[in-house]
């Protein structure tokens, strides 16, 4: 059974599904209840800055959903200790942008402390954070900063396209043994659809095969899915058939998936809404003239974000953007 | 305090600019002439101009999420941030910045801030510079309540405390971080408290009487002048409006809101004060209102007017040649 | 306080196998037998002894980059401590953490940290498992003065405060970071003062003496059990070696360190309180002397006789399967 | 003229050069005093942890260099508010791993405050920062974090791989009106060479071709740049002639000299001593497969370290990281 849901609620119901199966499970992030619920009035709280987290204090009380201070490193710090001494914590990083004062927590211990330890610790953190732009939220509101985190050794980082895959990937990020960093892409929050009932996980690792084409690959994730999907539309029209690639995981790589596309087309774009230098558009090229080189017929092209911060303007925000054209026009190039 | 019936005008029309600016901003947003996150500066305004007007263009500010109301105080052009609000080539960051990241370094304005507590170390480096150079400038910094709880904010006092550094540090505290009260987040009553792990000077002001922020400030900026170090100064206010324009308020005593907006609203402090003193004419002030009117529908035509930015300008800028 | 005799033995034991430890490691640096970096504890033993005589293997500690004394003194095993600088598979972190990073989660041993401050945090989240699963375990912090300039030790008090937390933050007022004295980059004279930032509870020990460290911390971890929330405890005490393995010490005066090492030193002191007392005889120490430079030569013998570790564990255990 | 110098002291002394020829330039950073110097006592500053700004307060004063508390963040966003405003600071990361207690006033604040304010303001900032392993000092000491840097729009990342560069580099650093990150990797750190004497600057943005062969192509930067020469000479023995290009700027990344060697060789060797995923290598991959694409005769590998936090023990952190003997063995396996 399945019914249609926003990616939103999606997650809020494996946010659900996860605290009712695992008392360990808590939700902690500035916010997440939302103010509100002081005794013996009316108030109600907001669950989080888009409403994602809405209802769990309800239903989980203010033990299990914890508003914290404005205090990224220290909250993100917190759900570390707490990770590795015995609860399963999920903490939201309000946008991805905060990174800058939070990376401590994640690069230094999250990823590096079961590694020091001799194999001593678990950390069975998620952290969810909302990333990408699309919303004229400007340059320190707006970035895809998954590159940092799937760079790191020790951490895990999948990014959903839809909402049911996000149901399904955050419930497989809380219950992994490691960190993992649960990436919500503006161009996919408000996103509506089909959303099976019920607890299931989609496996963290493992690329989805969105579109069989046969003629080029068009490898995407996130948001960059939806538009390579729609460049896809483009090109059927004109009788050029593309597989699309859902990376879904973007750490670990699903390294065999990319190449079994590329096998069968010998030709393959990326898209990645991120800037273009040391990114996830970087390594699947990279792999592809690696491991992949003997299937190539064309350039590999990456379709990204140009290397500049995100502009506010609407008008140049939507260029900055990939575009289901520059995408189409790519693979047209291409020959 | 000595103020010239000049400068009360003067401090008037910079606070009804903000009030009318911001009223304007709801309204567009609403009709859905606007975009991005916008989050309003409206019953903070004695805050802004109690501080600001004490302050040269050489003198340093920065801001937050909620930096209309500096801007405005330290003197940027309100049709360019109109401009820029509008995403135009002729906004005052060109349309690149928005509201988050309004900006006019030729008012020594260092520009509002999408990181909560990004604009602390700022302000600390601007005082530096002021004091290595030996300008006799000053660097102030805003900042909510909120911000108190980062680590920037406490690295970076620390570090103006050690230096002595000509910064003055304006905490707005306006009882809430984004939907959560101040309360639950800070266990201090008063954030001024926090100055003594620095052994910083501190005071505390009514952040809704534009003559006691006014004071207060001036004591502060002077010593800072002089060379005799920082000073955090707490200012108590409220924000009229909702986080950000969009909020559903749901999570606030209504009560408390229309206590503060009916009876604290700084610009009817004001008025009632100079009344009282007889130093303007209520005439006066009334063609204040009259002429901020007239020059915000003028800023909106004008923006909506402009011209968008040219496709070609996302590659400028990134790097100075 | 009530100290059996066998509790003061155990922990004069604790003491002695610090500095012990602590002095063969230099020799074996010296004698370019150990690489990377290596700081030390000597001259603090009182403060980690004193405080994790009175913590089971269920509480938790953080530490720092000057982290063996806290191992020792939460019950690490020495073998294996050594084993791990030696850099070898049988070291307690399979010679991949080192120094540094060097930890037993078995003992509560949150690790040793590079990153100065990060500890903070971590023991913060370790008190909020404690409380949530209500186990009346205690989490306790070990860090620097100088790390409480850091922006992790600001955000995580103020949280322990906020949520009343079982945890003792200890900071080891060695009155250096680094090279750098601190009242040249904390103005404050007391650290313990920045408690009041979060409305937390402070304490000042004398860090020389295992007794006063013992009573004051004793209190803290104790209101924590008791779910009356952290204390912030600032130990006064001095490094006697210096802050890196190698370091030349110039930029402290030599008679400061003297008077210190002569005249304070946390071992004596220890000997003297007990002798004074009639609570054990000096034979007992001198026995427990020898018994810990015995250890301290197997340490080393078996430790350079222990197998390297396969170079395919390179790869091992960076993920959790 | 010429003498030889350390890396440490050929930094040493761009700093001399650029703060006697420059009023504005400023040092600061933790312990770049390094404490000593009370009134009236013989106490010595230590200049840095590993000595790199020794004798400077004593030319310059307390005023030009100033020791901060340990407050990474506090101290990088100074030092942006200072550049903002009218001086040119030299700021001090003492390790590249501490980005993650410092990354804000990089990520969100150096590189973005001029885009966001349409222009109107420049930030002249050098971060100096040690990076890289080869000291057993592990996870957290060891990193080679300049991916990071490198990937965020706004900055310009430079790494020397030898003493020479490092002076000539830092002094273009310092004289850039943009925020420039100067890595120093510990492997070259203590590394001795010539230095000419004087005042001169290598350019930012331009490799070196350190080597010339051109049966293959092997690029490095920082502390690869030796290890490429030593499998050179390796290979050499063997009559394959290798070029060998020292990239010396990380951002903007010297795309053309890349593809003049790939296009003279046709085979490409990128080595990297940094993690495999979102890096520098990855990137270079990626151009030879796109725009290079018609150069290519083989794959392109990457000789990275792996994917995991850098090891303590010293047997582990030498087969971590990168080697002559692995490249030289990648290489003879291109075939
Ligand atoms: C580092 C960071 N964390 C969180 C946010 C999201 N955020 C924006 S405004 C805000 C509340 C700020 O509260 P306060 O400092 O009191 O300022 P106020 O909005 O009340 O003026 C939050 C949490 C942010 N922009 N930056
Ligand atoms: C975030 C961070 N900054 C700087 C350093 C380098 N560092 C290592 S120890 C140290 C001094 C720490 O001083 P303190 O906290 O007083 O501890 P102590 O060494 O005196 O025990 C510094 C600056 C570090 N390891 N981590
Ligand atoms: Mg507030
Ligand atoms: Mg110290």
């Amino acid at each position: 059974m399945s019914r249609k849901l926003s990616t939103g609620r999606a997650i809020n119901e494996a946010l659900r599904i996860a605290m009712e199966t695992d008392p360990d499970v808590i939700l902690l992030g500035e916010d997440v209840v939302g103010g509100g619920t002081l005794e013996g009035d009316d108030l109600e709280e907001m669950g989080g800055v888009v409403g994602t987290t809405k209802g769990l204090v309800k239903q989980f009380g203010r033990d299990r959903v914890l508003d914290t201070p404005i205090s990224e490193m220290g909250l993100l710090g917190t759900a570390v200790g707490a990770a590795a001494t015995g609860l399963r914590p999920v903490a939201e990083l309000m946008f991805m942008d905060f990174l800058g004062v939070s990376l401590d927590p994640l690069l230094n211990q999250a990823a590096k402390l079961r590694y020091m330890f001799g194999g001593k610790v678990r950390i069975p953190l998620t952290v969810r954070t909302l990333c990408g732009a699309g919303m004229q939220a400007a340059a320190q509101h707006s970035q895809s900063l998954y590159w940092i985190t799937a760079g790191i050794p020790g951490l895990k980082t999948v990014i959903p396209s839809n909402p049911a895959d996000a149901k399904g990937l955050l419930l497989a990020a809380i219950r992994d043994d490691n960190p993992v960093v649960f990436c919500e892409p503006k161009l996919v929050l408000n996103q509506v659809g089909e959303v099976p009932e019920g607890d299931y996980e989609v496996p963290i690792g493992v690329a989805n095969l969105a579109r069989e084409g046969g003629d080029v690959s068009l490898v995407g994730f996130g948001g960059t899915v939806p538009i390579a999907l729609r460049a896809a539309d483009l090109l059927a029209a004109e009788g050029i058939q593309a597989d699309v690639l859902d990376l879904r995981s973007l750490a670990p790589l699903d390294e065999e998936a990319i190449l079994t596309t590329l096998e069968k087309t010998g030709s393959l774009v990326v898209v990645d809404e991120s800037t273009p230098r040391c990114g996830i558009a970087s390594d699947v090229a990279a792999l592809c003239v690696d491991r992949g080189f003997d299937f190539l017929n064309t350039p590999v092209r990456r379709v990204t974000a140009p290397h500049a911060p995100v502009p506010f303007s609407a008008v140049l925000e939507k260029a900055y953007l990939p575009s289901a054209e520059r995408v189409a026009a790519t693979v047209r190039e291409l020959g | 305090m000595q103020l010239s019936r000049e400068q009360l005008l003067d401090a008037y029309t910079r606070m009804r600019t903000i009030r009318a600016f911001e009223e304007k901003l709801e309204e567009l947003v609403k009709a859905g002439k606007l975009g991005g996150f916008l989050h309003l500066y409206a019953g903070e305004e004695a805050v802004a101009v109690g501080v600001c007007s004490q302050l040269g263009n050489a003198d340093i500010v920065t801001s937050t999420h909620r930096g209309h109301g500096h801007c405005i105080a330290k003197g940027v052009d309100v049709k360019g941030m109109m401009a820029e609000l509008f995403g135009r080539a002729t906004g005052v960051c060109k349309g690149k910045g928005g509201s988050m990241h309004i900006a006019d370094v030729d008012c020594g304005m260092l520009g509002a801030n999408g990181i909560v507590g990004a604009g602390i170390p700022l302000t600390t480096g601007a005082a530096l510079t002021a004091k290595l150079k030996k300008t006799e400038n000053v660097a102030v910094c805003f900042f909510g309540d909120g911000a108190t709880n980062q680590g920037q904010f406490h690295e970076s006092l620390n570090m103006a405390s050690n230096w002595k550094l000509p910064a003055v540090y304006v905490v707005e505290n306006n009882g809430f971080g984004e939907f959560t009260p101040t309360e639950y987040v800070v266990p201090v009553k008063d954030i001024a408290e926090r100055a003594r792990s620095y052994a910083m000077r501190s005071d505390i002001a009514d952040g809704m009487d534009f003559f006691d922020v006014y004071e207060r400030a001036g004591e502060a900026i002077e010593r800072a002048r002089r060379g005799e170090g920082p000073t955090l100064l707490e200012c108590k206010t409220y924000r009229f409006m909702g986080h950000f324009v969009g909020d559903p308020l749901v999570y606030r005593p209504k009560e408390e809101a229309e206590d503060w907006i009916q009876n604290r609203d700084p610009l009817q402090i004001f008025e009632a004060k100079v009344a009282e003193a007889g130093l303007v004419e209520e005439s006066d002030l009334r063609e204040i209102d009259g002429a901020v009117t007239r020059l915000l529908e003028e800023a909106i035509a004008e923006a909506e007017a402009a011209p968008l930015p040219d496709l070609s300008s996302i590659l400028a800028d990134v790097y100075a040649e």
